[in-house]
């Protein structure tokens, strides 16, 4: 890819200044949430990883570095949108509202889980209070998926809008091909954001295409694409709030490449350093963009160090206290192995269940196994 | 009521769900103004609009991974695949995705859509416009699949699958598209999935049957008959989630069981009858249990009819078990 | 779409004209050659229509209107080169020099069709004089093959080319995107080459996608992409050739869009009068690309009323022969249905393999079915 | 000799293909640097050469297609799915393409390759990263399935696979990745596709099992042995093209036959098992044909020791055959 730092989207310069009469299109409060929103995306993070580390939860995904972008997308939309994130999206659940106690008990598998422990942890659902679709870990899948849900929206004449969020591998899926090609021919409202993060597991992003960048892959498929810079959260929310305008107004869909860096490994299975060269790491570690969005808060006079504390003090007691009550919910009933596979239970999952029951009443409980996630 | 072909009582069945209810719509190949190349969708368009009922591009994968969001979003489509062999680009879609969708969101997302599409041999189509994918699907929780075998039937069980909250495959059987006329309710009417029906009762030997084989089997089983063979013949229907309770009573009635299915044997889908009945009838049985089906080799083109199952394999198997 | 002509490569003009010291790279015999090859698919296509609505064949698919695209596209290689082509590629076939007898083993289906009688009519497969890959019916599936075979070929170093020939619908397959993807990372030596002929069934190509023309997708996968005249045999060859020299060199892949127009149903089993505008079709009736080649030869005065006689009696004895041939061929024995499912015949198939012919024998033969194909 | 984990066999495996033959790559999402996500292609790069064990782009399509087509051009591709649960995208390259180009070429052209990838439970990876497919290949004419449960067979099929002329998927039971040691033989060895392995003999009770299921069926033979219950358990290890035969001969050998796998049951590849013996020798069953297998819903996460057949399962079915 040869497309230079020159022709991304920025907006918040390296010491925090904007362009002059730059208009963010957020308030005051909503640009603290933004950033509220970040810190949390990091304390739920780096929360995870430890208990990952102290073998308390099975696996995790981690965040570091995208928050900027997910956080952007998702102050750009209204809640009653319809989301279709990724498993590396914390921050779109976490500014939009979801309480980390939510996501906590979904690490843990728990009974209060709103997917009943039966999905690996970063594999959220919501319903509430916004529209949080049930993450799924086959790559692609959900982009046609949001194309149909964005259908639907311009049949009934609402001015909804869809956001499908994915990462560079993910423009390989078939999904992505099938769900932009249909998007363009119905004029679709939705907003695909390919959140480029250098990598997908240990394949470099440059190996994924040989297209010149992710962006320019819109042409294909008759629909605007903006490069955007992942890590300036103002920029990111400039590009989708302006997709969101186009798609609202029906003037369909468009692809926008958030240029961004996953600071660690792609998962907690996974050794980053056998294959991430420690240079690049550093390069985008200077770009941090939890970093770049306080500059500019501060010099927006948004922002001081009493502030960063109660933020800081607040974020790690909710997700510290998340973990607790997740960690203390007793692990989901037998039961939930054979409901909600249809709307009513079938008779023959009602013999599978009974004997299920019966057994473990006979022969005693099964013994949880001790596999090693290794992706 | 009105006499109509198996093909026509599927249109006159997506007229009336779409009258009925403004969340159905049609989507597919070929759907729109051509009205489908077996003209399933002919006139829909016209009569419900360009939004209602319209073609796609090619790509299976974007027919069901969109229907699904439709279904997601609260509207219910019905969406055409071509031929059934052409349904494998979509078989992520609709096995890791609409079957699971339920159950990995704890119930707070589904996907209720119905995928209609021909299956079958029957019209020299070869490899790829004559298989019988039943049992890829059949072995996936969380999917329905319905096989009609006649045209009230066909009516009824869509008008079930389009009402039904889960995903349902809904496989229609291409060779009696134009080959079987019969009575036909006017208006909304709905065949219970998860029945089975009873074509023919009997006493000696219990055929197991579906789809374009119900016809074979009855007419087997009249030439059974003219031997002093008084075979049952079960049409199975839904062919998940299945009547067992239905398949085993039958089974258990003579003891003798034969199963015919156009699909390949091997972990072909009367596996499971015999399966299930050698699990739980197994004391009851007076015979081996017959398979009748297509070879384990890929769907040939010119041999078709030597492939797929007639009469005459059908009685042989009959005629195998009720004297054994 | 809003490509306009002008942006076309073409070369013939309307009065068989090319412009000034044009190079056709092609010998007067094979420029010949290619007209002949014309003439033998129309003699092929003609009686093909003939023969299935007498009821002798159960289906073909309408090749007029493409011929130039076909023909140009296959003398621009070489017999060492790998062929991909549709199902609407009769015009490579007879280039290359598969005689039309053996392509008509495959129309009857009979013992003596390479395919031994196990796909529909003209799902061609050829070893000799060529290798002309066995036609699938599924869209797309064919074009992620050609680009493993192009690395198969470059692995080796060899200088040979795959060319991979689809239609305008299949550009929305999950194979083109897969397809295309590998082959620009790889810069694998293949030729994509869609032949846009307006249309997919009863889908009009500018349903098919809501990009600009289909060349344009070439940039989302990091390769050129040429829009040629597809009526126009000297453009379709000339732009071939280059893509091919590109390839041999290195250079990677290249993605070809000849528009032409499909001068007829789909299949036999279709009604386009349904659904093509008339005057669309009477417009591209005045660019038949016999004629416009026919014009070309005969101001380079390589064509005149003598040979036209002579190459026509040539090609439909040739043509009728072969169908006469096929049509007395046996059909394929009961066997053929069991082998070639494994190199081996496995114990269950001889199993059934003998059950099938100890019960005809008990029983009977069995009947054939009268199914119409409707598509 | 030396000893390996099953993990270690295939890369062996992969090892010694390679330098055997050169013909032989290897490609898929992250085999390269990184040795793949559970390291069964450690060191290929750097042995091989990226142009002989490379990353591909994020598609399976794409990892078959051109996989066939490479297969097609002389090569010996060994594709590997990440996991079995990401196979589906490429459903329609396996099933349509691979596994019918022999048969729809008339033997022109062929697809010597290998699919390999990890299946099954037991490492908390929910609905996709646990599922066990085997019977949507097993169904399908023209494949050949694999699945070893023992280093020393994973070595030897994967080699006998590997030169192989027709497509095979080799399925490898992650569960057992790391958790089975065994002697392997250096160099080159080819355990026989199509023969069954006997893991124990025995005289009361015949238990059919294949990959991760094998372990636990020894341990539940062992305890049932306590009991006086004399196990015959039989691994499989390749599904299709199957040793029929053999098979048929373990279940007369008891009269009492129970077949365990992960998959769910309905329509799984025991349904087959129960199917060929109710077709070919039910009279010498004296016990109903009991399966033990994952239940017919998608495969959950926290409880998934619930879900997949432990020894209590299988010594519950074993004694209630032995008693019947
Ligand atoms: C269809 C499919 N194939 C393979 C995988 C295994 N896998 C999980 S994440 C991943 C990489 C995804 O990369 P990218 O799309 O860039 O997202 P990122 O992880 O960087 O956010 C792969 C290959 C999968 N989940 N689904
Ligand atoms: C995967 C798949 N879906 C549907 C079909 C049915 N079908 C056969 S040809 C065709 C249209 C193909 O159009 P195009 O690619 O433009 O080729 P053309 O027929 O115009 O040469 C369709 C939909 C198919 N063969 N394969
Ligand atoms: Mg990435
Ligand atoms: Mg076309």
């Amino acid at each position: 890819m040869t497309m230079t730092e020159a022709d991304l989207l920025t907006v918040i310069e390296a010491d925090g200044g904007t362009p002059p009469d730059f208009d963010t299109g957020l308030s005051d409060a909503e640009l603290r949430r933004a950033y509220r929103a970040m810190l949390s995306v990091r304390a739920f993070d780096d929360t995870c990883m430890k208990l990952q580390r102290a073998g308390r939860i099975g696996f995790s995904i981690p965040n570091r570095g995208i928050e900027a972008t997910q956080v952007g997308a998702a102050s750009a939309l209204r809640p009653t949108d319809f989301f279709f994130p990724s498993y590396r999206d914390f921050g779109m659940a976490l500014y939009l509202g979801v309480p980390p106690v939510e996501m906590m008990h979904n690490m843990f598998g728990d009974a209060l889980d709103s997917a009943k422990g039966r999905q690996m942890p970063v594999h959220f659902s919501f319903t509430e209070p916004i529209k949080y679709f049930s993450i799924s870990s086959p790559i692609g899948t959900h982009i046609p998926q949001a194309v149909g849900a964005a259908y639907a929206f311009k049949l009934r004449g609402e001015d909804h809008v869809s956001l499908v969020s994915f990462g560079d591998g993910g423009t390989s899926s078939l999904g992505f091909h099938s769900g932009m090609n249909f998007a363009g021919v119905w004029k679709a409202p939705v907003i695909f954001l390919c959140q480029n993060n250098g990598w997908a597991i240990s394949c470099p992003s440059d190996h994924q295409t040989a297209s010149d960048g992710f962006a320019i892959k819109a042409a294909a498929y008759g629909m605007p694409g903006i490069t955007v810079d992942g890590n300036d959260l103002l920029a990111v929310h400039q590009v989708v709030s302006e997709a969101a305008e186009r798609a609202r107004k029906g003037e369909g869909p468009t692809l926008i490449e958030a240029r961004t860096y996953r600071m660690g490994g792609h998962s907690t299975s996974d050794d980053p350093t056998k294959y991430v060269p420690a240079e690049e790491l550093a390069k985008w570690a200077e770009k941090d963009p939890v970093e770049r969005f306080r500059r500019y808060l501060a010099k927006r006079g948004l922002w001081d160090e009493a502030l960063e504390e109660r933020l800081q003090a607040e974020v790690s007691a909710e997700v510290r206290d998340a973990a607790k009550v997740a960690e203390n919910t007793p692990g989901p009933g037998l039961e939930t192995i054979f409901s909600d596979v249809y709307a009513q239970l079938p008779p023959h999952l009602r013999r599978q269940g009974e004997a299920a029951f019966d057994l473990a009443k006979r022969k005693g409980e099964a013994g949880a196994g001790d596999g090693a996630f290794p992706l | 009521m009105s006499t109509l072909t198996l093909i026509q009582a599927v249109n006159d069945g997506l007229k009336t769900a779409m009258r009925g209810d403004e969340r159905v719509l049609v989507l597919g190949e070929d759907v729109g103004p051509k009205g489908g190349v077996f003209l399933a969708t002919e006139g829909l368009t016209s009569e419900f609009g360009p939004e209602r009922c319209f073609d796609t591009p090619l790509s299976e994968d974007g027919i069901i991974g969109t229907a699904i969001g439709m279904a997601v979003n609260g509207l219910r489509p019905v969406a055409e695949i071509q031929f059934q062999d052409f349904i494998f680009p979509a078989f992520d879609q609709i096995v890791s995705e609409a079957a699971k969708l339920r159950y990995r969101s704890g119930g707070q997302y589904t996907a209720p859509m119905v995928i209609r599409t021909p299956y079958g041999g029957g019209i020299r189509g070869g490899l790829y416009h004559s298989q019988s994918g039943e049992a890829y699907f059949a072995h996936t929780p969380g999917l329905k699949v319905v096989i009609p075998s006649t045209p009230h039937d066909a009516k009824g069980l869509l008008l079930a699958s389009i009402a039904d909250p889960d995903p349902v495959l809904f496989l229609e059987p291409k060779a009696l598209y134009r080959s079987v006329k019969g009575e036909v309710p006017e208006g909304d009417y709905r065949v219970d999935l998860s029945t089975l029906r009873t074509v023919r009762p009997g006493k000696d030997v219990t055929v197991f049957c579906y789809g374009a084989m119900v016809p074979v089997c009855e007419r087997a089983a009249q030439q059974a008959a003219e031997q002093g063979i008084d075979c049952l013949v079960v049409d199975l229907r839904t062919l998940t989630p299945l009547d067992e309770e239905g398949v085993l009573e039958a089974a258990k009635a003579t003891g003798r069981v034969v199963t015919v299915h156009e699909a390949p044997r091997f972990c072909g889908y009367g596996a499971e009858i015999s399966a299930l009945i050698a699990e739980n009838v197994i004391e009851y049985m007076e015979a081996p249990i017959r398979r009748v089906t297509g070879f384990d080799t890929p769907f040939p083109n010119t041999l078709e009819h030597h492939y797929m199952p007639d009469e005459r394999r059908v009685l042989d198997a009959i005629e195998s078990v009720a004297r054994f």
